[in-house]
């Protein structure tokens, strides 16, 4: 019963938190100066009949009324149209969305495949050259901006060796290999610099398990070190590692910008950053609030699954509701 | 690309994919300015009654002939009796009158083509096959505009999914559209016309021009409809397998002065200016030398062109002095507001540090393109100076306009756009040749250059227009040595 | 008895440090013997034992001789010593509440130690074992416990699953390093009786190590006393009370014995033995 | 003050936790309703394994946690639910020494600064008699606490553990308090530097007639130092009296279990 | 081999921040000057490294981006801090609820992605400019500051010294400022930092969507972004200034790490490491 109600009100403070976040959100779209009028007008247009066409779409009238009509929308699984195009903003996110999931999952995904043995190899060998070189290569990923590192890969691997396609995109559906050579270079270009940041989490998870006591422990009751590092490292070590994981999806997002913008993929990103420049409002609140809402659902998750990884907080779980 | 369908013995897809910059947010181009609209749909999937040559001639299209009345005031098109709509439905006078009729009815069709078709007073269909244009007053105008985006004939029967899905007469018909990603045509199969060679034809949008490059030297693309980094044009200069057109466009690159600040009521400050400025070495830098310099609103491929671009030749002892005469010997500060487009940010380094050599100290900074830059600089009229480029097809006529933007008021110059819209067909040339003269030696504006249609196509295809004289990306032209 | 344990002239030095942490000390252990090893905190006594062990950090320098049952530890690599542990020499720690792998259930971790060192031993035969050895170091519900994780435990139940991992495999020496410090008096006393009676039951060899001599004097028979880095008296523990013949030591014998003070009364200090800024210069 | 008012006196005090973690998860009584009073001059002892609510106890009485229910007065005046302000008896005449000095010393801080701070506080700066001299009053009370002056210049991680746990004494001592608090003040210190501690509190404690209470799980500590004890069990007082008393004829299981457990030197196991 | 860290990272910034103040007094040429004659000179005597494709010179760009980068790092991280860390003080010492919904906010705060922000607050400044770029940069930096600043507190408010001093009757003012504040600095200068580094990251990443720095602005993006059209014919221009961006977000990064290490035996007072 008393979990029951523990989940509920969770939730309920939750759905508050995103109810405040898209207030939030609105009040800050709304606050951007110019309008979709003058977009839909162009540069020929005069002043009045940007004037007479924001009446015309509405534009003019009070914000909290826009506000409820969004939010009511939202609600109902209609995010309203497009102000420019007048399709429907989720149709119109929908595939958007496909490909900067793709990206991000793909992206985060290999990056977790190239830090973690690379984190695991610099905390092991800190003390060596190697695992120095590990270290510093990772620093460097962090410092080189990741849409140099993508022109960079698509220079040598696209234009010179033309092993890739330079950038654009090809649905899963429609093919599947083609969508496969599409996504290598912005999912190595997002991965390099996720992997870069990653490494150091793991690295020093890594050695703060190493100098733990239950792992002094764990080789005094014959474990070989190596064998240490996996039965016990590894599982105390990637449960610190899970809880950053969380916290880089923001940033694994605002690389999806970039790198979108890099390789002419048709995600979220570009779409928003072209919204925003037309004040395509409807659009831009609605990616807004899809993404903020994405990263706080996700951490929400990955704090539950660290819970269920950890018997700890497992029992603080339970136990607060039972 | 053409790709085989499949093993041998099956028919090869020819399918074309052309790059361009700008993407279209919405499809009907009566209501949405983007020029990108246009740039897919005009002749491709929309067709209109006549159209304009390479050298500004009319051709004719959905009528097959044409004539004027001797006062101006009517024109009578005889329409292409096998015209149909792609759907199959008949393309008679009505369709044309209805079309033509909303966008000077409908409320939300854009002024700026109400403008244009402003001089019709009424249109008649004595029968299917006859179309009668009467109008207020003679408008020598007219048969240029309707040869453009606001003479599109729709089919009637679809006007109201136009911003979803585009419906004409044309070669090809709409097929897809991504937002901000892709926007495909495929053939039409029952085209009344010559019919196109690509079974289909897609438009992709890049809003990097490093990535459109990328994309059409890894073989993605077929063709670069208007190359943004003239700078990066080296990549193709392999003939085997690139053809580079370079070519004009009508969009002049405008140094736009406010009119209404005081500081540019002296026309000594607008010549300074004109004299500060080296337009060969900033087409130079900001286009790699590709484009044309101008120095007045009229592209080359406009009948009444004329060279203007030596009004002011660069002389920056010259500017000095016209600025001392003007007091602002101690020097004068003003706001350049530059969209983020990249030719106006590229120009804006180039003046700043030019009229910096002069005594002008100029703050730059960019707006948003399109919104806010249009509620910036048109809509509140706030900025010194701004830069961009004015695409649309004989756009110098908005100077006589003194609520534009630039709030130029010149009572001589608006008189001879109205004698040359009205008066007698035969003057027209000679006196827009004065128009332009006017703007030139008034330095209403810098008059930077006009951009460079830079066009790359694989080297098998052919028939892309050199010059660019209209919004439309013209597919139909196109063919392949290949097949 | 035979020897089971000797130490020749071991050296512990640190990177960084400018002085050897343990300075060449010597000693040996004999079979079912136990040892205590008392000493200030500091001294080095745990730095010998994890010496012992092959456990000291990358930063440690070793050198001398170990001997364990004839075969010398010093320079073997980290499998061979992997094979050892655990089985011939263990090992309690101080620390009860870190010890222990958060993450596994304590049975789990008992029984690895089972099955890490006798490799045909069916599970369900481990589990017994382990619950087997659970009550015998005075967990009654070993069932409920070896399903616990260790922060669902008391510091003195994680402290007697140590020492039942440490005995499990009925090693020949185990090496306690202040078990019973973090510890309740009265869980102290529970923990060493355990302690004791494991210890007799397995017939092995004990290294207690404590800074407390009045603990050290229920458990051992024999006692190495190290200062800074020293052995500096070693004897039986009955002689080294009564009689210890280094002043140090007779310090450390005079501050355990609160009880035989009045109360109130000063309570007397090893400086009062022994002068320790003469030894520092 | 007169003999009938107790400088504390504790009635029915309750305090729980919600713990979330560990053993034991969910309320739990730290504290579970405790009378206790305690004299101006007594020297009291509590005494009880973990857990059972001593620290707890003590905090309550330095007004650093709040009671859940009861009554705590200081010299008559109630200090279980007072606002800061009206604390300034208490905090300028009570003061606390803890169980670790790692913690109880910010690693950031000069010795000279910490001995120093409670005489900056408002509330005992108010009380008219503190000590105004600050530094006078440092060298003073370093030297009390056998202290070499220079300390004065070091941090604490520069300091052995007896030297660290004096520095915490020479904090209570410096705003001269009638009341010391001290929170197992020698469970984390070797044997060997207890005694140098414990002589500490002996004198001071009888040099300046302090009214102290001293936390320990040693009863053989609490019976050098104290002259009367409570032992405390899951949170309640089970047995109280004069340490003599309690020593040699525990009435309490638990006390028993207790006073058997203390380690003695033993000559040689049986 | 960890002060090696420290060395490097210092050396790095030292670096910048000795270009920046070169870049106050002199710079070889006006880096705002076209000579369209010079375009793209390859790197020689007069041109260190060269022109851009305007003639300007990349050696002054290169000077006046440095002290534009320092701009950026320092006033967005000082928004960064100057919210952050005092919301985060404020959220570790209150107690319960008001300190969980000051984290929760900016919890929120933390999910809306750190560019997105800034795309945001830089449309609604209108004119893309630098100043604009910082105050988006410290703006989406405070819940980074307020999470460090909150964590440290809440164990420094665990300590028995502030137990201690509150026993003593300090109040909660003089513990913030005598206990928290100089005991969470460390933390909070590695993220300081960590967060510069970021900082003239998310500059150049901005720069690189247009939305940054102003076209005549010779900051390192700036560069970066006008560099993009030549990359095949003049790669180095786009090296330029991706090196010292580069450069100074791994000195940035090494510093902060540096720090921490240097620091870290007086944080961890459960070790004797002495
Ligand atoms: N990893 C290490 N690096 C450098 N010095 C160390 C290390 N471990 C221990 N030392 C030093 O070695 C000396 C002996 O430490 P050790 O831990 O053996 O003392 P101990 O006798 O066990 O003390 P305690 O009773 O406090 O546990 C100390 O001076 C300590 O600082
Ligand atoms: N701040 C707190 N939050 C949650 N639980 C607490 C807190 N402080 C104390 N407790 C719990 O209250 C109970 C009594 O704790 P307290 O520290 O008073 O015991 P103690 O007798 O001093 O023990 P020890 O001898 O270990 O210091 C314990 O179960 C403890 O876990
Ligand atoms: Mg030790
Ligand atoms: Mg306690
Ligand atoms: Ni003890």
């Amino acid at each position: 019963m008393r979990v029951a109600s523990t989940i509920a009100r969770e939730l309920l403070i939750f759905a508050a938190t995103l109810l405040v976040t898209s207030l939030i959100i609105f009040m800050v779209v709304n606050l951007l100066p110019g309008d979709v009028a003058g977009t839909i007008l162009g540069p020929n247009a005069d002043a009045s009949s940007i004037a007479a066409l924001r009446t015309t779409m509405g534009l003019d009238r009070p914000w909290p009324l826009r506000y409820l009509e969004w939010i009511g929308g939202l609600l109902t699984g209609d995010a309203g149209r497009s102000a420019l195009s007048g399709q429907p903003v989720l149709a119109l996110i929908g595939p958007k969305l496909a490909v900067t999931g793709w990206l991000v999952t793909l992206g985060m995904a290999l990056a977790i495949v190239i830090a973690v043995p690379v984190g695991i190899a610099a905390a092991l060998r800190r003390k060596h050259l190697d695992g120095l070189i590990w270290a510093g290569l990772s620093q460097l990923g962090m410092a080189v901006p990741a849409f140099l590192a993508g022109m960079l890969l698509v220079v040598v691997f696209a234009v010179q060796l033309s092993w890739l396609p330079a950038n654009g995109y090809v649905r899963l559906a429609e093919d599947p290999g083609g969508w496969a050579r599409h996504l290598v270079l912005p999912v190595v270009s997002l991965a390099i610099v996720q992997s870069a940041v990653l490494v150091r989490y793991v690295r020093s998870a890594f050695i703060d398990v190493l100098g733990e006591d239950y792992f002094r422990t764990a080789r005094a009751v014959g474990w070989r070190f190596g064998s240490a590092v996996l039965r016990h490292g590894l599982r105390n070590a990637s449960l610190q590692v899970l809880t950053v994981l969380g916290l880089q999806l923001a940033t694994l997002f605002v690389g999806a910008i970039v790198i979108e913008n890099v390789f002419v993929l048709p995600g979220l990103g570009s779409l928003l950053l072209s919204s925003v420049n037309q004040r395509d409002l409807p659009v831009v609140q609605t990616i807004v609030m899809i993404q903020v809402a994405l990263v706080l659902v996700i951490n929400g998750v990955v704090d539950l699954v660290a819970r269920l990884a950890d018997p700890r907080l497992r029992a603080e779980a339970t136990e607060a509701g039972a | 690309s053409s790709k085989d369908g499949g093993s041998g013995s099956q028919a090869q897809v020819h399918d074309l994919v052309v790059g361009a910059t700008a993407a279209p947010d919405a499809l009907d181009p009566s209501t949405n300015t983007a020029a990108a609209i246009s740039q897919a749909l005009l002749y491709n999937v929309y067709e209109t009654l006549l159209k304009v040559d390479g050298k500004g001639a009319y051709q004719p299209l959905l009528a097959k002939s044409w004539t004027e009345s001797p006062d101006g005031l009517s024109y009578t098109f005889t329409l292409e009796p096998n015209a149909r709509f792609a759907s199959g439905a008949a393309l008679d006078a009505s369709a044309v009158k209805t079309s033509l009729d909303r966008i000077g009815q409908d409320p939300t069709t854009l002024a700026t083509l109400k403008s244009q078709l402003a001089a019709i007073d009424r249109v008649e269909t004595p029968d299917p096959g006859t179309l009668v244009l009467r109008l207020k007053h003679p408008d020598n105008f007219l048969l240029y505009f309707l040869a453009q985006t606001a003479g599109i004939v729709y089919e009637p029967s679809a006007l109201s999914t136009l911003n979803q899905k585009p419906a004409g007469s044309g070669p090809f018909v709409f097929s897809a559209w991504s937002q901000g990603e892709s926007l495909s045509l495929v053939r039409n199969a029952s085209y009344w016309g010559t019919p196109t060679k690509f079974d289909k034809a897609t438009f992709k949008y890049y809003a990097d021009p490093n990535a459109e490059n990328a994309a059409l030297s890894s073989g993605d693309l077929d063709i670069i409809s208007n190359v943004q980094a003239p700078q990066a044009l080296g990549q193709f200069k392999d003939t085997s397998r690139f053809t580079i057109l370079d070519g004009t466009t009508m969009s002049e690159v405008v140094m736009g002065f406010n009119h209404s600040r005081p500081v540019f009521g002296d026309i000594r400050v607008r010549r300074a200016i004109n004299y500060a400025i080296n337009r060969p070495e900033l087409l130079q830098t900001v286009a790699d030398g590709h484009g044309r310099l101008i120095g007045s609103m009229v592209p080359p491929t406009d009948p009444w062109y004329e060279d203007l671009s030596n009004t002011y030749s660069f002389d920056p002892d010259k500017a000095r002095s016209l600025l001392a005469e003007a007091g602002h010997s101690s020097g004068l500060t003003l706001a350049l507001r530059v969209p983020t487009l990249p030719y106006a940010t590229a120009a804006a380094t180039f003046v700043t540090s030019a009229l910096k050599d002069v005594g002008i100290t100029v703050t730059v900074d960019q707006l948003d393109f399109p919104a806010r830059w249009i509620d910036e600089v048109m809509t509140k009229g706030n900025y010194d100076m701004t830069i961009i480029g004015h695409a649309e097809g004989r756009d110098i006529v908005k100077w006589a306009d003194p609520q534009y933007y630039w709030h130029y008021d010149n009572p001589a110059f608006q008189k001879l756009i109205q004698q040359a819209q009205t008066g007698p067909a035969d003057e027209v040339n000679g006196i827009m040749k004065k128009a332009a003269e006017m703007l030139a030696t008034d330095a209403a504006a810098d008059f930077l250059y006009l951009l460079a249609n830079l066009v790359v196509i694989r080297a098998d295809l052919s028939g892309v227009a050199e010059n660019l004289t209209s919004d439309s990306f013209d597919l139909t032209t196109i063919s392949s040595k290949d097949f | 008895m035979t020897e089971l344990l000797s130490v020749e002239n071991m050296v512990v030095g640190f990177e960084g440090a400018s002085r050897p942490t343990i300075g060449g000390i010597s000693f040996t252990l004999r079979a079912g013997q136990r040892l205590g090893l008392i000493g200030e905190s500091g001294s080095g006594k745990s730095v010998t034992a994890l010496a012992l062990m092959g456990l000291l950090p990358d930063t440690a320098h070793l050198s001398g001789s170990v001997r364990l049952a004839g075969r010398e530890l010093v320079g073997l690599g980290d499998a061979k010593m992997a094979r050892i542990r655990g089985r011939e020499m263990s090992m309690v720690f101080q620390e009860p509440m870190t010890a222990l792998d958060p993450t596994m259930r304590v049975g789990r971790q008992v029984a690895e130690v089972v099955r890490l060192h006798c490799a045909r031993t069916g599970s369900g035969h481990t589990r017994e074992r382990v619950c087997r050895m659970l009550e015998e170091v005075g967990l009654p519900d070993a069932e409920r416990i070896a399903d616990s994780y260790p922060f669902q435990l008391s510091g003195g139940q994680r402290q007697r699953v140590m020492v039942a991992m440490a005995l499990i495999n009925r090693p020949e020496l185990i090496i306690c390093d202040e078990p019973t410090t973090a510890l309740d008096v009265t869980v102290q006393a529970r923990v060493l009786d355990v302690l004791d009676r494991g210890l007799r039951e397995v017939g092995a060899a004990c290294l207690f190590i404590s800074h407390d001599l009045a603990v050290v004097s229920q458990i051992c028979d024999d006692v190495i006393v190290m200062y800074r880095g020293q052995i500096v008296e070693a004897g039986p523990v009955a002689v080294l009370l009564d009689h210890a013949r280094h002043p140090y030591t007779r310090g450390l014998v005079a501050t355990a014995r609160l009880d035989e003070v009045a109360p109130g009364a000063r309570l007397r200090v090893i400086e009062d033995f022994w002068d320790a800024s003469q030894e520092r210069r | 003050m007169s003999e009938s008012t107790p400088e504390f006196a504790l009635r029915e005090v309750r305090r729980t936790f919600h713990r979330r973690r560990g053993r034991g998860a969910g309320t739990v009584a730290a504290v579970d309703g405790v009378d206790l009073d305690v004299m101006a001059g007594q020297r009291l002892g509590i005494v009880g394994e973990s857990g059972s609510g001593k620290s707890t106890l003590l905090r309550m009485m330095a007004a650093i946690v709040a009671p859940t229910s009861g009554r705590i007065s200081f010299r008559g005046h109630r200090i279980d639910s007072a606002r800061p302000r009206d604390l300034g008896a208490l905090r300028s005449s009570v003061q606390m020494v803890f169980q670790d000095p790692n913690s109880s010393l910010d690693p950031r801080m000069k010795v000279a600064d910490i001995v120093t701070e409670p005489l900056r506080s408002p509330l005992v700066r108010g009380r008219g008699d503190a000590p105004a001299d600050r530094r006078a009053r440092l060298v003073e009370v370093l030297a009390e606490a056998e202290l070499e002056p220079d300390i004065a210049r070091r941090y604490p991680h520069e300091l052995s553990g007896g030297q660290r746990q004096r520095v915490a004494i020479a904090r209570a001592l410096a705003p001269e308090p009638d009341v010391l608090l001290a929170d197992e003040p020698v469970s984390a210190l070797d044997v060997s530097v207890r005694a140098h501690v414990l002589n500490l509190f002996v004198d001071l404690v009888r040099a300046r007639g302090l009214t102290f209470v001293l936390v320990g799980h040693d009863l053989a500590v609490v019976r050098h130092v104290c002259d009367s004890v409570a032992v405390m069990q899951a949170g309640r007082v089970v047995e109280s009296g004069p340490v003599e008393q309690v020593y040699r004829n525990p009435r309490h299981d638990y006390t028993k279990t207790l006073l058997a457990s203390v380690p003695s030197i033993r000559a040689h196991r049986g | 081999m960890r002060r090696a860290g420290l060395i490097a990272g210092t050396a790095c910034v030292g670096v910048v921040v000795v270009m920046a103040l070169v870049a106050l007094f002199w710079t070889p040429y006006d880096p705002g000057q076209v000579e369209a004659s010079q375009a793209l000179a390859q790197p020689s005597a007069a041109h260190l490294f060269g022109t851009d494709g305007f003639g300007r010179d990349i050696f002054s760009q290169l000077l006046v981006g440095a002290r534009i980068c320092l701009q950026v790092g320092i006033v967005s991280v000082a928004i960064g801090a100057l919210v952050g860390v005092p919301l985060g003080i404020w959220a570790g010492m209150a107690p319960g609820r008001i300190g969980r919904a000051i984290m929760r906010v900016s919890d929120v705060l933390y999910a809306f992605p750190a560019l997105l922000l800034a795309i945001l607050l830089a449309a609604a400044r209108g004119s893309a400019s630098t100043g604009t770029a910082m105050v988006a940069i410290g703006v989406s930096t405070v819940p980074a500051f307020a999470r460090v600043a909150h964590g440290a507190t809440r164990s420094v408010m665990a300590r028995d010294y502030v137990a201690a001093a509150r026993a003593s009757g300090i109040g909660w003012g003089g513990i913030a400022r005598t206990h928290v504040l100089v005991n969470i600095a460390p933390v909070v200068l590695v993220q300081t930092s960590t967060s510069f580094g970021l900082a003239i990251l998310a500059e150049a990443g901005l720069s690189y969507l247009g939305i940054g720095t102003a076209p005549t602005t010779p900051s390192w993006g700036r560069m970066l972004y006008d560099a993009q059209k030549y990359l095949y014919q003049a790669p180095l221009q786009l090296l330029w200034p991706g090196m010292f961006i580069a450069v100074a977000v791994l000195g940035f990064n090494l510093l902060g790490d540096g720090l921490r290490d240097a620091l870290d035996p007086r944080l961890r007072t459960g070790r004797h490491d002495d």
